[in-house]
Protein backbone atom coordinates (compact mmCIF):
# COMPACT_ATOMS: atom_id res chain seq x y z
CA UNK A 1 0.00 0.00 0.00
CA UNK A 2 1.41 3.33 -1.05
CA UNK A 3 0.91 5.98 1.73
CA UNK A 4 1.81 9.64 1.74
CA UNK A 5 3.84 10.09 4.99
CA UNK A 6 4.34 13.97 5.93
CA UNK A 7 6.54 15.60 8.83
CA UNK A 8 6.79 18.76 10.29
CA UNK A 9 8.65 20.78 12.76
CA UNK A 10 11.49 19.10 14.24
CA UNK A 11 10.87 15.57 13.18
CA UNK A 12 11.14 17.43 9.44
CA UNK A 13 14.33 18.73 10.47
CA UNK A 14 15.76 15.46 11.63
CA UNK A 15 14.28 13.44 8.85
CA UNK A 16 15.34 15.80 6.07
CA UNK A 17 12.60 15.82 4.77
CA UNK A 18 9.03 17.38 4.74
CA UNK A 19 6.88 14.29 3.00
CA UNK A 20 7.36 11.05 1.29
CA UNK A 21 5.78 8.22 -0.53
CA UNK A 22 6.67 5.10 1.01
CA UNK A 23 4.86 1.32 0.08
CA UNK A 24 4.55 0.28 3.68
CA UNK A 25 5.44 -3.19 4.52
CA UNK A 26 2.88 -5.72 5.25
CA UNK A 27 3.11 -6.02 8.86
CA UNK A 28 2.37 -2.03 9.30
CA UNK A 29 -1.40 -1.85 10.25
CA UNK A 30 -1.30 0.64 12.99
CA UNK A 31 0.76 3.76 14.11
CA UNK A 32 2.30 1.86 16.55
CA UNK A 33 3.52 -0.86 14.01
CA UNK A 34 4.61 2.23 12.09
CA UNK A 35 6.87 3.43 14.73
CA UNK A 36 8.50 0.16 15.04
CA UNK A 37 9.13 -0.21 11.36
CA UNK A 38 10.85 3.61 11.46
CA UNK A 39 12.88 2.09 14.28
CA UNK A 40 14.64 0.19 11.50
CA UNK A 41 15.27 2.66 8.73
CA UNK A 42 18.25 3.92 10.37
CA UNK A 43 20.12 6.15 12.76
CA UNK A 44 17.90 9.41 12.43
CA UNK A 45 14.48 7.82 12.44
CA UNK A 46 15.81 5.40 15.62
CA UNK A 47 16.55 8.50 17.14
CA UNK A 48 13.11 10.65 16.51
CA UNK A 49 11.57 7.56 17.81
CA UNK A 50 13.26 7.60 21.43
CA UNK A 51 10.24 10.73 21.59
CA UNK A 52 7.89 8.18 20.28
CA UNK A 53 5.09 8.59 23.35
CA UNK A 54 4.67 12.15 22.66
CA UNK A 55 4.82 12.26 18.62
CA UNK A 56 1.59 13.46 17.31
CA UNK A 57 -0.25 11.33 14.22
CA UNK A 58 -2.75 12.76 12.10
CA UNK A 59 -4.13 10.35 9.59
CA UNK A 60 -5.96 11.81 6.43
CA UNK A 61 -5.55 15.11 8.67
CA UNK A 62 -7.43 14.16 11.33
CA UNK A 63 -6.03 13.76 14.77
CA UNK A 64 -5.71 10.50 15.98
CA UNK A 65 -5.04 9.86 19.68
CA UNK A 66 -4.25 6.24 20.27
CA UNK A 67 -1.38 4.67 18.63
CA UNK A 68 -3.61 1.41 18.10
CA UNK A 69 -5.35 2.77 15.42
CA UNK A 70 -5.75 1.22 12.50
CA UNK A 71 -4.13 2.43 9.06
CA UNK A 72 -6.37 1.06 7.03
CA UNK A 73 -6.94 2.92 3.72
CA UNK A 74 -5.01 6.21 4.54
CA UNK A 75 -3.77 8.25 1.87
CA UNK A 76 -2.10 10.54 4.28
CA UNK A 77 -0.53 10.38 7.93
CA UNK A 78 1.03 13.25 9.27
CA UNK A 79 3.49 12.84 12.02
CA UNK A 80 4.63 15.86 14.41
CA UNK A 81 5.44 16.84 17.76
CA UNK A 82 2.49 18.35 20.12
CA UNK A 83 1.57 21.51 18.18
CA UNK A 84 2.12 25.00 19.62
CA UNK A 85 -0.37 27.45 17.92
CA UNK A 86 -1.83 30.84 18.69
CA UNK B 1 -25.57 25.57 11.34
CA UNK B 2 -26.18 29.04 10.15
CA UNK B 3 -23.37 30.75 11.18
CA UNK B 4 -20.44 30.26 9.49
CA UNK B 5 -16.95 30.79 11.32
CA UNK B 6 -14.68 32.86 9.32
CA UNK B 7 -10.66 31.35 9.50
CA UNK B 8 -8.12 32.17 7.33
CA UNK B 9 -4.18 31.15 7.50
CA UNK B 10 -2.03 33.80 5.84
CA UNK B 11 1.30 35.28 5.92
CA UNK B 12 0.22 39.01 6.19
CA UNK B 13 -0.81 41.07 9.56
CA UNK B 14 -4.55 41.50 9.62
CA UNK B 15 -6.39 44.90 10.43
CA UNK B 16 -8.43 44.32 13.93
CA UNK B 17 -11.05 47.07 12.80
CA UNK B 18 -11.69 45.45 9.54
CA UNK B 19 -12.40 42.26 10.78
CA UNK B 20 -14.68 43.59 13.98
CA UNK B 21 -16.29 45.63 11.04
CA UNK B 22 -17.06 42.54 8.58
CA UNK B 23 -18.75 40.88 12.03
CA UNK B 24 -20.70 44.24 12.96
CA UNK B 25 -21.61 46.23 10.14
CA UNK B 26 -25.32 46.27 9.04
CA UNK B 27 -26.62 44.33 11.82
CA UNK B 28 -28.24 45.71 15.58
CA UNK B 29 -28.30 42.33 17.08
CA UNK B 30 -24.68 42.10 17.92
CA UNK B 31 -24.01 43.77 21.65
CA UNK B 32 -20.27 42.60 22.55
CA UNK B 33 -17.71 42.16 20.51
CA UNK B 34 -14.44 40.37 21.82
CA UNK B 35 -11.07 40.95 19.98
CA UNK B 36 -7.93 38.39 21.07
CA UNK B 37 -4.74 38.95 19.46
CA UNK B 38 -1.43 37.11 20.21
CA UNK B 39 1.94 38.96 19.42
CA UNK B 40 5.44 37.74 19.42
CA UNK B 41 7.12 38.37 22.42
CA UNK B 42 10.85 39.68 22.38
CA UNK B 43 11.94 37.42 25.51
CA UNK B 44 13.99 39.95 27.15
CA UNK B 45 15.71 41.31 23.14
CA UNK B 46 16.92 37.26 23.35
CA UNK B 47 14.64 36.50 20.43
CA UNK B 48 14.95 37.94 16.62
CA UNK B 49 11.96 35.83 15.68
CA UNK B 50 9.34 33.57 15.60
CA UNK B 51 9.33 31.17 12.61
CA UNK B 52 5.71 29.33 12.33
CA UNK B 53 4.90 26.38 10.43
CA UNK B 54 1.47 24.41 10.02
CA UNK B 55 0.28 21.56 8.58
CA UNK B 56 -2.27 23.29 5.44
CA UNK B 57 -5.81 21.98 5.01
CA UNK B 58 -5.42 20.26 8.42
CA UNK B 59 -4.42 23.94 10.13
CA UNK B 60 -7.73 25.02 8.56
CA UNK B 61 -10.20 22.05 9.10
CA UNK B 62 -9.06 21.83 12.90
CA UNK B 63 -10.12 25.51 13.76
CA UNK B 64 -13.30 25.63 12.11
CA UNK B 65 -14.46 22.49 14.16
CA UNK B 66 -13.60 23.88 17.39
CA UNK B 67 -14.67 27.55 16.24
CA UNK B 68 -18.01 25.65 15.46
CA UNK B 69 -18.11 24.28 18.96
CA UNK B 70 -17.63 26.98 20.39
CA UNK B 71 -20.89 28.59 18.66
CA UNK B 72 -22.76 26.18 19.31
CA UNK B 73 -22.24 25.76 23.25
CA UNK B 74 -22.18 29.89 23.37
CA UNK B 75 -24.78 31.14 21.76
CA UNK B 76 -22.40 33.26 19.11
CA UNK B 77 -23.20 35.33 16.29
CA UNK B 78 -20.02 35.54 14.42
CA UNK B 79 -16.64 34.03 14.99
CA UNK B 80 -13.49 34.56 13.17
CA UNK B 81 -9.72 33.74 13.22
CA UNK B 82 -6.53 34.88 11.52
CA UNK B 83 -3.40 32.46 12.11
CA UNK B 84 -0.32 33.72 10.44
CA UNK B 85 2.60 31.56 9.14
CA UNK B 86 6.19 32.29 8.44
CA UNK B 87 8.39 34.54 10.08
CA UNK B 88 7.29 37.03 12.81
CA UNK B 89 9.12 39.61 14.22
CA UNK B 90 8.59 40.72 18.29
CA UNK B 91 5.96 42.96 18.50
CA UNK B 92 4.23 41.98 15.20
CA UNK B 93 0.74 40.14 15.53
CA UNK B 94 0.42 36.48 15.42
CA UNK B 95 -3.08 35.30 15.95
CA UNK B 96 -6.38 37.05 15.69
CA UNK B 97 -9.91 35.62 17.32
CA UNK B 98 -12.58 37.75 17.19
CA UNK B 99 -16.66 36.81 18.97
CA UNK B 100 -19.32 38.63 19.06
CA UNK B 101 -23.11 38.07 20.63
CA UNK B 102 -25.47 39.69 21.95
CA UNK B 103 -24.18 40.00 25.63
CA UNK B 104 -21.14 39.97 26.79
CA UNK B 105 -19.86 36.70 28.70
CA UNK B 106 -20.45 34.47 25.77
CA UNK B 107 -18.24 36.52 23.73
CA UNK B 108 -16.06 36.67 26.28
CA UNK B 109 -16.22 33.04 26.81
CA UNK B 110 -16.09 32.31 22.86
CA UNK B 111 -12.93 33.92 22.60
CA UNK B 112 -11.10 32.56 25.49
CA UNK B 113 -12.37 28.48 24.15
CA UNK B 114 -11.16 29.25 20.61
CA UNK B 115 -7.97 30.40 21.97
CA UNK B 116 -7.11 27.51 24.08
CA UNK B 117 -8.48 25.44 21.83
CA UNK B 118 -6.09 27.09 18.96
CA UNK B 119 -2.69 26.41 21.40
CA UNK B 120 -3.07 23.11 21.95
CA UNK B 121 -4.80 21.48 18.40
CA UNK B 122 -4.44 23.87 15.88
CA UNK B 123 -1.01 21.93 13.73
CA UNK B 124 0.87 24.59 14.52
CA UNK B 125 4.82 24.70 15.34
CA UNK B 126 7.36 27.54 16.51
CA UNK B 127 10.52 27.93 16.03
CA UNK B 128 13.15 30.36 17.73
CA UNK B 129 15.28 32.61 15.97
CA UNK B 130 17.87 34.02 18.09
CA UNK B 131 18.92 37.67 18.78
CA UNK B 132 22.53 36.35 18.84
CA UNK B 133 22.02 35.08 14.64
CA UNK B 134 21.65 31.39 15.37
CA UNK B 135 18.58 29.16 15.14
CA UNK B 136 17.16 28.21 18.31
CA UNK B 137 15.37 25.99 19.48
CA UNK B 138 11.44 24.64 18.64
CA UNK B 139 9.21 26.29 21.28
CA UNK B 140 7.87 23.10 23.46
CA UNK B 141 4.38 22.12 23.96
CA UNK B 142 3.51 23.58 27.62
CA UNK B 143 1.38 21.87 30.39
CA UNK B 144 -0.09 25.07 31.46
CA UNK B 145 -1.94 25.24 27.91
CA UNK B 146 -2.98 21.61 28.73
CA UNK B 147 -4.35 22.52 31.73
CA UNK B 148 -6.09 25.77 30.30
CA UNK B 149 -8.75 23.33 28.66
CA UNK B 150 -9.86 21.74 31.52
CA UNK B 151 -11.73 24.95 32.33
CA UNK B 152 -14.39 23.56 29.35
CA UNK B 153 -14.91 20.33 30.34
CA UNK B 154 -18.72 20.38 31.43
CA UNK C 1 1.79 51.78 40.98
CA UNK C 2 3.64 52.64 37.90
CA UNK C 3 1.14 51.24 35.07
CA UNK C 4 -1.21 54.17 34.49
CA UNK C 5 -4.95 52.95 33.59
CA UNK C 6 -5.44 55.14 30.78
CA UNK C 7 -9.82 56.24 31.06
CA UNK C 8 -12.04 58.34 28.78
CA UNK C 9 -15.54 59.76 29.00
CA UNK C 10 -16.13 61.18 25.88
CA UNK C 11 -19.03 61.82 23.01
CA UNK C 12 -16.93 60.23 19.79
CA UNK C 13 -16.64 57.24 18.32
CA UNK C 14 -13.19 55.48 18.93
CA UNK C 15 -11.13 53.31 16.71
CA UNK C 16 -9.75 50.26 18.58
CA UNK C 17 -6.75 49.43 16.31
CA UNK C 18 -5.93 53.54 17.57
CA UNK C 19 -6.12 52.41 21.05
CA UNK C 20 -4.66 48.73 20.44
CA UNK C 21 -1.13 50.60 19.15
CA UNK C 22 -0.93 53.07 22.17
CA UNK C 23 -0.09 49.97 24.73
CA UNK C 24 1.86 47.72 22.06
CA UNK C 25 3.37 49.96 19.98
CA UNK C 26 7.54 50.04 20.43
CA UNK C 27 7.36 46.96 23.11
CA UNK C 28 7.91 43.42 23.14
CA UNK C 29 7.27 42.44 26.20
CA UNK C 30 3.41 42.27 25.51
CA UNK C 31 2.13 38.70 24.37
CA UNK C 32 -1.73 38.85 24.31
CA UNK C 33 -4.38 42.02 24.04
CA UNK C 34 -8.32 41.76 25.19
CA UNK C 35 -10.83 44.16 23.45
CA UNK C 36 -14.09 44.26 24.77
CA UNK C 37 -16.35 46.51 22.68
CA UNK C 38 -19.77 47.40 23.75
CA UNK C 39 -22.48 47.98 21.31
CA UNK C 40 -25.93 49.49 21.32
CA UNK C 41 -28.19 46.89 20.25
CA UNK C 42 -31.75 47.95 17.97
CA UNK C 43 -34.05 44.92 20.35
CA UNK C 44 -35.89 43.74 17.20
CA UNK C 45 -36.06 47.44 15.33
CA UNK C 46 -38.15 48.82 18.19
CA UNK C 47 -35.02 51.40 19.59
CA UNK C 48 -34.08 54.71 18.11
CA UNK C 49 -31.32 54.90 20.42
CA UNK C 50 -30.00 54.71 24.04
CA UNK C 51 -28.96 58.12 25.29
CA UNK C 52 -26.24 57.98 27.79
CA UNK C 53 -26.32 59.97 31.06
CA UNK C 54 -23.02 60.27 33.32
CA UNK C 55 -21.59 61.95 36.51
CA UNK C 56 -18.31 63.90 35.21
CA UNK C 57 -15.73 63.57 37.45
CA UNK C 58 -16.97 60.77 39.60
CA UNK C 59 -17.63 58.28 36.28
CA UNK C 60 -13.54 58.53 35.61
CA UNK C 61 -12.53 58.24 39.07
CA UNK C 62 -14.38 55.15 39.55
CA UNK C 63 -13.49 53.37 36.14
CA UNK C 64 -9.18 54.01 37.53
CA UNK C 65 -9.88 52.69 40.40
CA UNK C 66 -11.50 49.67 39.15
CA UNK C 67 -8.84 49.57 36.39
CA UNK C 68 -5.97 49.59 38.90
CA UNK C 69 -7.30 46.99 40.53
CA UNK C 70 -7.38 44.98 37.57
CA UNK C 71 -3.45 45.62 36.99
CA UNK C 72 -2.86 44.28 40.61
CA UNK C 73 -4.51 41.50 40.53
CA UNK C 74 -4.17 40.37 37.28
CA UNK C 75 -0.60 41.66 36.57
CA UNK C 76 -1.61 44.04 33.67
CA UNK C 77 0.98 45.75 31.57
CA UNK C 78 -1.34 48.08 30.12
CA UNK C 79 -5.73 49.16 30.22
CA UNK C 80 -7.41 51.62 28.92
CA UNK C 81 -11.07 52.30 28.81
CA UNK C 82 -13.44 54.57 26.54
CA UNK C 83 -17.04 55.25 27.63
CA UNK C 84 -19.51 57.52 25.14
CA UNK C 85 -22.18 59.18 26.26
CA UNK C 86 -24.69 60.97 24.60
CA UNK C 87 -27.26 59.60 22.07
CA UNK C 88 -25.96 56.49 20.33
CA UNK C 89 -28.20 54.70 17.82
CA UNK C 90 -28.60 50.66 17.03
CA UNK C 91 -24.84 49.37 15.56
CA UNK C 92 -22.81 52.00 17.54
CA UNK C 93 -20.21 51.44 19.92
CA UNK C 94 -20.85 52.39 23.84
CA UNK C 95 -18.04 51.24 25.86
CA UNK C 96 -14.08 49.70 24.95
CA UNK C 97 -11.90 47.60 27.23
CA UNK C 98 -8.84 47.05 26.29
CA UNK C 99 -6.01 44.55 28.71
CA UNK C 100 -2.51 43.42 27.36
CA UNK C 101 -0.32 41.11 29.49
CA UNK C 102 2.51 38.74 28.74
CA UNK C 103 0.20 36.05 28.47
CA UNK C 104 -3.38 35.06 27.47
CA UNK C 105 -5.39 34.68 30.62
CA UNK C 106 -4.88 37.79 32.41
CA UNK C 107 -5.73 39.90 29.28
CA UNK C 108 -8.91 38.19 29.46
CA UNK C 109 -9.58 38.34 33.32
CA UNK C 110 -8.64 42.33 33.34
CA UNK C 111 -10.89 43.18 30.91
CA UNK C 112 -14.00 40.45 31.65
CA UNK C 113 -13.51 42.26 35.18
CA UNK C 114 -13.30 45.65 34.61
CA UNK C 115 -16.54 45.03 31.94
CA UNK C 116 -18.32 43.44 35.06
CA UNK C 117 -17.32 46.10 37.48
CA UNK C 118 -18.24 49.05 34.92
CA UNK C 119 -21.90 47.70 34.53
CA UNK C 120 -22.41 48.28 38.00
CA UNK C 121 -20.24 50.37 39.69
CA UNK C 122 -19.99 52.91 37.11
CA UNK C 123 -22.16 56.33 37.95
CA UNK C 124 -23.35 55.97 34.04
CA UNK C 125 -27.50 55.89 33.24
CA UNK C 126 -29.28 54.59 29.88
CA UNK C 127 -32.40 56.11 28.92
CA UNK C 128 -34.27 54.32 25.68
CA UNK C 129 -35.42 55.98 22.62
CA UNK C 130 -38.28 54.22 20.83
CA UNK C 131 -38.21 53.49 17.26
CA UNK C 132 -42.51 55.20 17.38
CA UNK C 133 -40.67 58.35 18.45
CA UNK C 134 -41.64 58.02 21.72
CA UNK C 135 -38.87 58.27 24.87
CA UNK C 136 -38.91 55.03 26.50
CA UNK C 137 -37.80 54.05 30.07
CA UNK C 138 -34.55 54.65 31.73
CA UNK C 139 -33.23 50.63 31.46
CA UNK C 140 -33.17 48.88 34.08
CA UNK C 141 -30.41 47.82 36.19
CA UNK C 142 -29.78 44.16 35.68
CA UNK C 143 -29.63 41.56 38.73
CA UNK C 144 -27.68 39.40 36.13
CA UNK C 145 -24.96 41.98 36.04
CA UNK C 146 -25.00 42.10 39.89
CA UNK C 147 -24.29 38.27 39.51
CA UNK C 148 -21.55 38.65 37.30
CA UNK C 149 -19.45 40.42 40.05
CA UNK C 150 -19.50 37.68 42.32
CA UNK C 151 -17.39 35.37 39.77
CA UNK C 152 -14.63 38.15 41.11
CA UNK C 153 -14.85 37.53 44.83
CA UNK C 154 -11.82 35.65 46.30
CA UNK D 1 -24.69 73.87 56.23
CA UNK D 2 -24.86 74.82 52.77
CA UNK D 3 -24.45 72.03 49.98
CA UNK D 4 -25.00 70.82 46.54
CA UNK D 5 -27.37 67.92 45.56
CA UNK D 6 -27.10 65.97 41.92
CA UNK D 7 -29.52 64.46 40.86
CA UNK D 8 -29.40 61.77 37.75
CA UNK D 9 -31.19 59.79 35.31
CA UNK D 10 -34.72 59.36 36.47
CA UNK D 11 -34.73 61.38 39.55
CA UNK D 12 -33.26 64.32 37.52
CA UNK D 13 -36.26 64.22 34.95
CA UNK D 14 -38.59 63.90 38.41
CA UNK D 15 -37.33 66.26 40.57
CA UNK D 16 -37.08 68.82 37.06
CA UNK D 17 -33.19 69.92 37.85
CA UNK D 18 -30.19 68.52 37.56
CA UNK D 19 -28.89 69.93 40.81
CA UNK D 20 -29.51 72.54 43.57
CA UNK D 21 -27.66 74.64 46.45
CA UNK D 22 -29.47 74.01 49.72
CA UNK D 23 -29.05 74.74 53.19
CA UNK D 24 -29.55 71.48 54.88
CA UNK D 25 -31.50 71.60 58.05
CA UNK D 26 -29.77 71.04 61.29
CA UNK D 27 -31.76 67.77 61.66
CA UNK D 28 -30.24 66.10 58.50
CA UNK D 29 -27.16 64.21 60.03
CA UNK D 30 -27.23 60.97 57.73
CA UNK D 31 -28.83 60.30 54.36
CA UNK D 32 -31.56 58.59 55.85
CA UNK D 33 -32.14 61.88 57.24
CA UNK D 34 -31.82 63.04 53.93
CA UNK D 35 -34.38 60.49 52.71
CA UNK D 36 -36.94 61.82 55.54
CA UNK D 37 -36.62 65.34 54.63
CA UNK D 38 -36.98 64.83 51.54
CA UNK D 39 -40.25 63.75 51.79
CA UNK D 40 -41.40 66.95 53.22
CA UNK D 41 -40.70 68.62 49.93
CA UNK D 42 -43.83 67.98 48.03
CA UNK D 43 -45.34 65.50 46.05
CA UNK D 44 -42.68 64.28 43.47
CA UNK D 45 -39.71 64.35 45.98
CA UNK D 46 -42.46 62.00 48.13
CA UNK D 47 -42.77 59.84 44.89
CA UNK D 48 -39.38 59.40 44.35
CA UNK D 49 -38.62 58.55 48.10
CA UNK D 50 -41.02 55.41 47.74
CA UNK D 51 -37.91 54.27 45.96
CA UNK D 52 -35.44 54.88 48.58
CA UNK D 53 -34.39 51.48 49.52
CA UNK D 54 -32.72 50.91 45.94
CA UNK D 55 -31.86 54.64 45.23
CA UNK D 56 -28.09 55.17 45.38
CA UNK D 57 -25.96 58.03 46.85
CA UNK D 58 -22.39 59.71 46.65
CA UNK D 59 -20.83 61.48 48.55
CA UNK D 60 -18.13 64.67 47.13
CA UNK D 61 -18.18 61.57 44.39
CA UNK D 62 -17.66 58.16 46.56
CA UNK D 63 -20.00 55.97 46.65
CA UNK D 64 -21.64 54.81 49.67
CA UNK D 65 -23.17 52.47 50.57
CA UNK D 66 -25.23 52.44 53.93
CA UNK D 67 -27.98 55.41 54.36
CA UNK D 68 -27.11 55.35 57.85
CA UNK D 69 -23.85 57.08 56.71
CA UNK D 70 -22.99 60.49 58.56
CA UNK D 71 -23.04 63.49 55.54
CA UNK D 72 -20.36 65.34 57.68
CA UNK D 73 -19.39 68.59 56.42
CA UNK D 74 -19.83 66.87 52.62
CA UNK D 75 -19.45 69.97 49.19
CA UNK D 76 -21.63 67.77 46.89
CA UNK D 77 -24.09 64.77 47.35
CA UNK D 78 -24.94 63.10 44.13
CA UNK D 79 -29.04 60.64 44.35
CA UNK D 80 -29.65 58.58 41.86
CA UNK D 81 -31.04 54.80 40.93
CA UNK D 82 -28.80 52.04 40.30
CA UNK D 83 -26.00 52.33 37.61
CA UNK D 84 -26.11 50.99 34.49
CA UNK D 85 -23.01 51.42 32.43
CA UNK D 86 -20.94 49.43 29.92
Amino acid sequence: MTVKLVYFAWLRERFGMGEEQIDLPVTVKTISDLFDWFETRGEEFEAVMEHRKIIQVAIDQEHVQDQATLIGDAKEIAIFPPMTGG
Amino acid sequence: MSIKPDIRIQQEDFDINAEIKKLTQGRTDVGAVVTFSGLCRGEGDTLSALELEHYPGMAEAEIIRIAEQGIERFGLLGISAIHRYGKIEPGENIVLVIATSPHRQASFDGANFLMDFLKTRAPFWKKEHLATGKEGDWVDAKDADDDALHKWEE
